[in-house]
């Protein structure tokens, strides 16, 4: 069969539906989005595959070789960030399709919208030319915003908070990039990657804090998570997932390859405890504010600050440590990336579904839940599973990664923050499930639903648990740092 | 002391007054002018840095002309947001609660 | 928030911000010379990219899939004002008040200079500063004086139509990145063919670009249309 | 993958795949819903039956698969786990009886049996469990799916006691997988061997290993109920009578003891955990949770708490004979894992079937209850008499060994301990059979609820599991010589440890 070059392909076909959507408008963009996002997911599919058989993968737009002109490049990292991003949209624009038939608000401007998302977080994923990515950051932080907007007068505000934040994010690293090419006189990333060294000009340490700043803020790394739950919380829900499930995971994932790819040769460990401690932070600050939220979906949002908690406990675990140590890390962070990815959608999903059904996500209303809506109620059970980190879940193979990694390094103490922040995360997880248990009261109503509107969460949530009884393809297609 | 090293250092101040302009103005219309200071700034060390030895650069041009493209868009949706949200809130400020966490 | 905390927060946040322009003045000050210089690669690329103007050649070729996602970016932001006016029309608003005789004598004179105007930014654009985003802010601002003239034709403002127009740019700019996948790379435009296919996508997001800036102005929410929810 | 692969994974399936038909089972189909139970905890036994005859012929029954290169899932038919195995399906069978006729028209059916047939695959998973990582898989899996059953009434009470279980046994959970993330970075991958595969670290490592041990032994200490760990366990009797039975008898404290099980003997090993001078702290820790539980139980007047109280204290017996190094000690604690859990669902099931049956609670409503239902409280006398040790009961034989274990290792405190143990056992059951047997009724039962039909005192359903239980308690005791009592079985077990650690 003829050679396709999937690189390309994966960021036009999202861009192209994604634009005939907006012509189509939202009576027909569905239809588009279906089929667009089930060929990415056999595009990402195949990508994993060849990456996972053998060497990463390179294109090079225009033949311009870099530095004059921009390379894509997919290593296993990428390649799986793309399959978690493809393989959390299919599911989730079939449960757009059934949620926006109940619950128009927000629907006319979504398919483009989520369209362009994906194409901007497919394109962040696959380049390797630092201005490219600022275009590529602004994309997936506009179109992200413009979703949470689409929320209604309702999240106005925190649809313009979210763009500020995120403005001041891209201008960071913005500065950063310009620091860079004024010093090394290119923007591609392996050129620069030669190029930095320990003894390397001020310039590149004070590039790599803006550009690891910015990136900070777009995590909603705490302190910068302010802006997070009103807008995760306040969108409708196909937004929230898409936003907690894969919008962080896109600026965390750059964070990350800058630090493995650029970087590490400035950073010291220091570097990476002083991080590290803002993760640890994150995870107490956001789960003892989930414990204290009264709405599902602010609960569910909070639960992402203190998850992406977990994620920059990357860097202490990751930086000048054994290769053994760094590896687990590495798998670690993405394997809890992609269970959460997985989790919180399903979450988020169930949440929507509840407010269907019942018109309202207050936690203390959810009396009887389970006769009604069963499958929600497993949903957001297993979703919870995974989020603990118990087996049997990804998010407990990404624990037992990660601890593992803090042994081998020695890092005790991050140890016993993971081990707190899961004890944290059953009380707000089981603060929900409790109410499936309690007798109803029978003043609560609620209304059937389709399948479509509780299936697509149950399978992600089931996905984020199968992924924890087989990852070894996984871990083989990300390879070695 | 170059021309262009002369923009990088005017970038580098407008960028950290258009930085610091952002987080703590609250009236929406100075905030977003503070965003398009800062991202002037930016701009301006992007090509000043790059032409410091005085020669052009039609790359950081291109560069920068890709980025004002990618601000203005930025401040149209940024404007329609406050404009939206003036008229819902007769306010031109965010309103108070969700700013304490 | 409290007067004391809001001023220890102006404080921290101006300390903050001046010691980063401290050191990145310093920094800056340090810099030796880089080790990459482009502007040469550019200049011995330069017959091959279909264009002679070394700007042009970097966006359009050398760099083309910038600009192909910077157009992406315009359309997001046009799709964000619209979610954020919550309205299913990209149609534009409507007039605020009957417009006044001389801006409209003066507008029937100034709108075909400007689209000649346009039209010569555009063809410069391959060997002198120009192209086609300032080409297209050119007739965007024709655009927006003929509506505040009252002078746009009603055909123009079709939602159907607007929507095409908007998108037809960038979906002519995805089809020419898209069509030589077929042998080699993204945008790897046959060299004899470069200059053609530029002038094609160049003209393709003039016309985009116009309607999509003076959408952007002319659907900035006002005050008329809440009361319409 | 052969048949002797498949037998461990079938034994598994054949609880959790009815367990997911069960669970979308429409409430009012009872009939499929028994046919399933049923028809899952007999092909649950029939398979246990063929592989206890197989693994006393010395074959081998494994089943391999890894998630990530390093990290497997091994299910093993090994002697040890057979023990458990099977009186968790035996049991499992009586307390499907039970439950069915116990939850009879009460709601949410499908839930409950559904969350039980996991239960009961976890534990099947646990005591099969071929390595520490697996052995953590299935303890966690436990945990979850005994939360619902605790829970299931749904009251205001229930969740709190339900929040308690979840506190104590997460918490436990969350040490245990330091301990064993810890050891599999030191050793790569942790097997369960007989003697025990930590010694190969030298010296060097002794303190590593002393922590690592004391946060397994901690993790685990909380399902077994170790005092203070044991505070979930009296909460926990807010659960309905057939949970309570299946947690107290079986599941979770049973879950607890067999993981000390496994790492003294097949992780550490019986004599290094000695050499590192670990079993005499676990031995006293044993020793001071029997004499708590006791005194505690004393003081009780609710029913189930003083069994509750009880449990905690006789599931350290297991572990005293197992922190008591010999080969005798270590028969009387494995003998008492059987044997326990034998005695105490009786003892449950009749504490149900008098709260049925009468609405009795309390110790001191049981004034001659003897007389209105002599069945049951032959039964309940029967567990009782075994849990004081009295000749002809199953507690005869584990506590004859145990005394026997405490004298060669040179323990004397031990003995102490045991006998006033005995004597306490005696102090808080001798009463209720007093009040059963010898009062009279003076006014009418709290609550009776089901009629006496004939010879039969209540729901048949109820009646049968005690009895048969109660004749397994005697036939333990009789016929513990018989060459497949779980006394011979323990026999085998301790013989294979402590051959191979002269090896």
């Amino acid at each position: 069969m003829i050679e396709i070059e999937l690189i390309p392909l994966i960021i036009l076909v999202p861009l192209l539906w994604a634009s005939l959507a907006f012509i189509a408008g939202p009576a027909h963009g569905w239809k588009l989005a279906l089929g667009g996002s089930t060929l990415q997911l056999v595009l990402a599919w195949r990508l994993a595959a060849e990456v996972g058989g053998g060497a990463d993968r390179v294109h090079v737009p225009g033949g311009w070789e870099a530095p004059l002109g921009i390379a894509l490049s997919a290593d296993g990292l990428a390649a799986v960030m793309l399959l978690l991003a493809q393989g959390v949209a299919l599911p989730l624009a079939f449960y757009a399709r059934a949620y926006f038939a109940r619950h128009p608000e927000g629907a006319h401007t979504f398919w483009p919208l989520t369209g362009f998302l994906l194409a901007a977080m497919n394109a962040l994923f696959l380049s390797a030319d630092i201005f490219n990515l600022y275009v590529t950051l602004e994309l997936v932080g506009l179109a992200a915003v413009g979703l949470v907007a689409s929320g209604g007068a309702g999240s106005v505000a925190a649809a313009l908070r979210y763009l500020l934040a995120t403005l001041l994010g891209s201008g960071s690293y913005l500065l950063g990039v310009a620091l860079l090419y004024g010093a090394y006189g290119t923007v591609t990333l392996p050129e620069l990657a030669s190029q930095v060294t320990e003894a390397s000009p001020p310039v590149a340490m004070l590039a790599a804090g803006l550009m690891l700043a910015g990136m900070a803020v777009k995590t909603a790394l705490f302190p910068f998570h302010f802006w997070l739950p009103p807008a995760h919380g306040g969108a409708p829900s196909p937004v929230s997932a898409l936003l907690s499930a894969l919008v962080i995971k896109a600026s965390f994932y750059l964070a990350a390859r800058l630090w493995l790819a650029l970087f590490l040769p400035l950073a010291t460990p220091s570097w990476g405890q002083v991080i590290g401690v803002l993760g640890a932070a994150a995870i107490f600050w956001g789960s003892f504010m989930a414990l204290r939220q009264a709405r599902l979906k602010m609960l569910i949002a909070y639960s992402t600050v203190a998850q992406v908690g977990y994620l920059f406990l990357f860097f202490p675990l990751a930086t000048h440590t054994e290769p053994a140590a760094a590896q687990s890390a590495l798998q670690g962070v993405t394997l809890q990336a992609l269970a959460h990815g997985l989790a919180k959608a399903a979450m988020f999903a169930a949440a929507g579904a509840v407010i269907l059904s019942t018109g309202h996500d207050r936690i203390m209303q959810l009396g009887g839940i389970t006769a009604h809506m069963p499958v929600t109620v497993f949903t957001l059970a297993i979703a919870g599973v995974s989020l603990m980190g118990l087996p049997p879940s990804a998010g407990f193979l990404a624990k037992w990664l990660l601890i593992d990694s803090a042994i081998v390094s020695g890092q005790w103490w991050w140890i016993v923050v993971m081990i707190a922040g899961g004890l944290l995360t059953a009380a707000y997880v089981f603060k929900v499930l409790r109410h499936a248990f309690l007798r109803a009261e029978q003043s609560e109503v609620y209304k059937p639903l389709p399948r479509l509107v509780e299936w697509p969460g149950f399978l992600l949530a089931v996905a984020s648990l199968a992924l924890g009884l087989r990852a070894a393809e996984l871990l083989n297609v990300l390879g070695t740092p | 002391m170059t021309p262009g090293l002369l923009f990088a250092l005017t970038g580098i101040a407008l960028f950290s007054s258009g930085v610091a302009g952002l987080i703590l103005q609250t009236h929406l219309l100075r905030k977003i002018i503070a965003f398009n200071v800062m991202g002037s700034g930016a701009f301006l060390v992007l090509v000043g840095l790059a032409q410091r030895s005085g020669e052009p650069d039609p790359v950081s041009q291109a560069m920068v002309l890709t980025g004002i493209v990618v601000s203005i868009a930025a401040t149209a949706l940024a404007l329609a947001l406050a404009r939206r949200l003036l008229n819902l809130t007769g306010e031109m400020r965010f309103p108070a609660e969700g700013q304490d966490d | 928030m409290t007067r004391g905390t809001g001023r220890f927060r102006k404080m921290l946040v101006s300390v903050g911000c001046a010691s980063l322009a401290g050191a990145a003045v310093f920094a800056v000050m340090a810099l030796p010379e880089p080790a990459v210089r482009l502007a040469g690669p550019v200049e011995a690329n330069m017959d091959r990219s279909g264009v002679t103007h070394p700007v042009t050649a970097v966006l359009l070729n050398f760099r083309g899939y910038d600009t192909l996602l910077e157009i992406a970016v315009l359309l997001l932001a046009l799709l964000g004002v619209a979610a954020a006016g919550g309205s299913e029309k990209i149609g534009l608003r409507r007039l605020p008040s009957a417009p006044h005789a001389f801006l409209q004598s003066l507008t029937r004179l100034m709108a075909p200079l400007m689209v000649l105007a346009a039209g010569y930014l555009l063809w410069a654009g391959s060997h002198r500063p120009g192209g086609a985003f300032q080409a297209a802010a050119v007739l965007a601002a024709g655009i927006v004086l003929l509506f505040l003239a009252g002078l746009l034709p009603e055909r123009l403002q079709s939602d159907r139509l607007l929507r095409v127009g908007m998108v037809a740019g960038f979906l002519v700019f995805l089809a020419v990145a898209a069509f030589p996948l077929a042998g080699g790379a993204l945008l790897q435009y046959p060299v004899p063919l470069a200059g053609a296919l530029i002038l094609l996508i160049e003209s393709g997001l003039t016309i985009s670009l116009a309607l999509i800036l003076s959408g952007l102005f002319l659907r900035l929410p006002d005050e008329f249309e809440e009361e319409e929810e | 993958m052969t048949w002797n692969d498949a037998l461990p994974l079938l034994v598994l399936s054949s609880s959790l795949l009815p367990g997911f038909i069960i669970f979308n089972l429409p409430e009012e189909r009872r009939g499929m819903r028994t046919a399933l139970n049923l028809a899952g905890a007999g092909l649950k036994l029939v398979f246990i039956a063929f592989m206890l005859w197989g693994v006393a012929r010395g074959e081998r029954y494994e089943f391999r698969y890894a998630i990530v290169p390093g990290l497997e899932l091994v299910l093993r038919a090994d002697a040890l786990a057979m023990l458990f195995v099977t009186l968790s399906a035996a049991l499992w069978f009586l307390t499907t009886l039970y439950a069915i006729g116990y939850l009879e028209g009460s709601p949410h059916r499908s839930r409950f049996f559904g969350f039980f047939s996991l239960c009961v695959t976890a534990t099947v998973g646990v005591a099969m469990a071929g390595n520490l990582f697996s052995f953590f898989f299935f303890y966690e899996l436990l945990t979850l799916s005994t939360y619902p059953l605790v829970v299931h009434r749904g009251k205001a009470s229930t969740m709190k006691a339900g929040n308690i279980y979840l506190a104590y046994t997460l918490a436990g959970g969350a040490v245990l997988l330091t301990g064993v993330v810890w050891l599999y970075g030191l050793l790569g991958r942790v097997e369960f061997v007989p003697g025990g595969s930590v010694s190969v670290l030298g010296p060097a490592y002794a303190d590593q290993l002393r922590l690592v041990f004391g946060l397994l032994v901690a993790g685990v200490g909380v399902k077994a109920a170790l005092v203070p760990l044991h505070g979930w366990l009296p909460k926990a009797m807010v659960a309905p009578a057939p949970v309570s039975a299946l947690l107290h008898a079986v599941a979770v404290v049973k879950a607890g003891a067999f993981g000390i099980v496994r790492i003294v003997y097949e992780v550490y090993g019986a004599d290094f955990t000695h050499g590192l001078g670990l079993s005499a702290p676990l031995a006293v820790l044993a020793g001071i949770t029997i004499l708590w539980g006791s005194l505690r139980a004393l003081f009780q007047d609710d029913l189930k708490r003083r069994l509750a109280y009880s449990t905690v204290s006789q599931v350290s017996y297991i572990v005293l004979g197992v922190a008591l190094v010999g080969p005798i000690g270590t028969i009387g604690g494995l003998v008492h894992l059987v044997h326990q859990g034998i005695m105490k669902i009786t003892l449950f099931f009749c504490a149900g079937n008098y709260a049925e049956t009468l609405g009795i609670h309390k110790v001191s409503e049981m004034n001659g209850a003897g007389r209105r239902m002599p069945l049951t409280t032959l039964a309940f006398s029967v567990g009782a008499l075994g849990m004081m040790s009295a000749p002809f009961t199953a507690g005869y034989v584990s506590k004859h060994y145990l005394t026997e274990g405490a004298a060669v290792a040179g323990a004397p405190w031990a003995e102490w301990v045991l006998l006033a143990s005995s004597v306490l056992n005696a102090a808080y059951f001798l009463p209720i059979l007093y009040r059963a047997w010898f009062k009279r009724q003076e006014d009418a039962w709290p609550e009776e609820s089901i009629p006496r039909r004939g010879w039969l005192e209540t729901n048949g359903l109820l009646l049968a599991p005690p009895l048969v239980s109660a004749v397994a308690v005697l036939a333990a005791g009789s016929l513990s010589e018989h060459p497949w009592s779980p006394l011979s079985w323990a026999k085998l077990i301790a013989e294979r440890q402590y051959v191979s650690v002269e090896r």
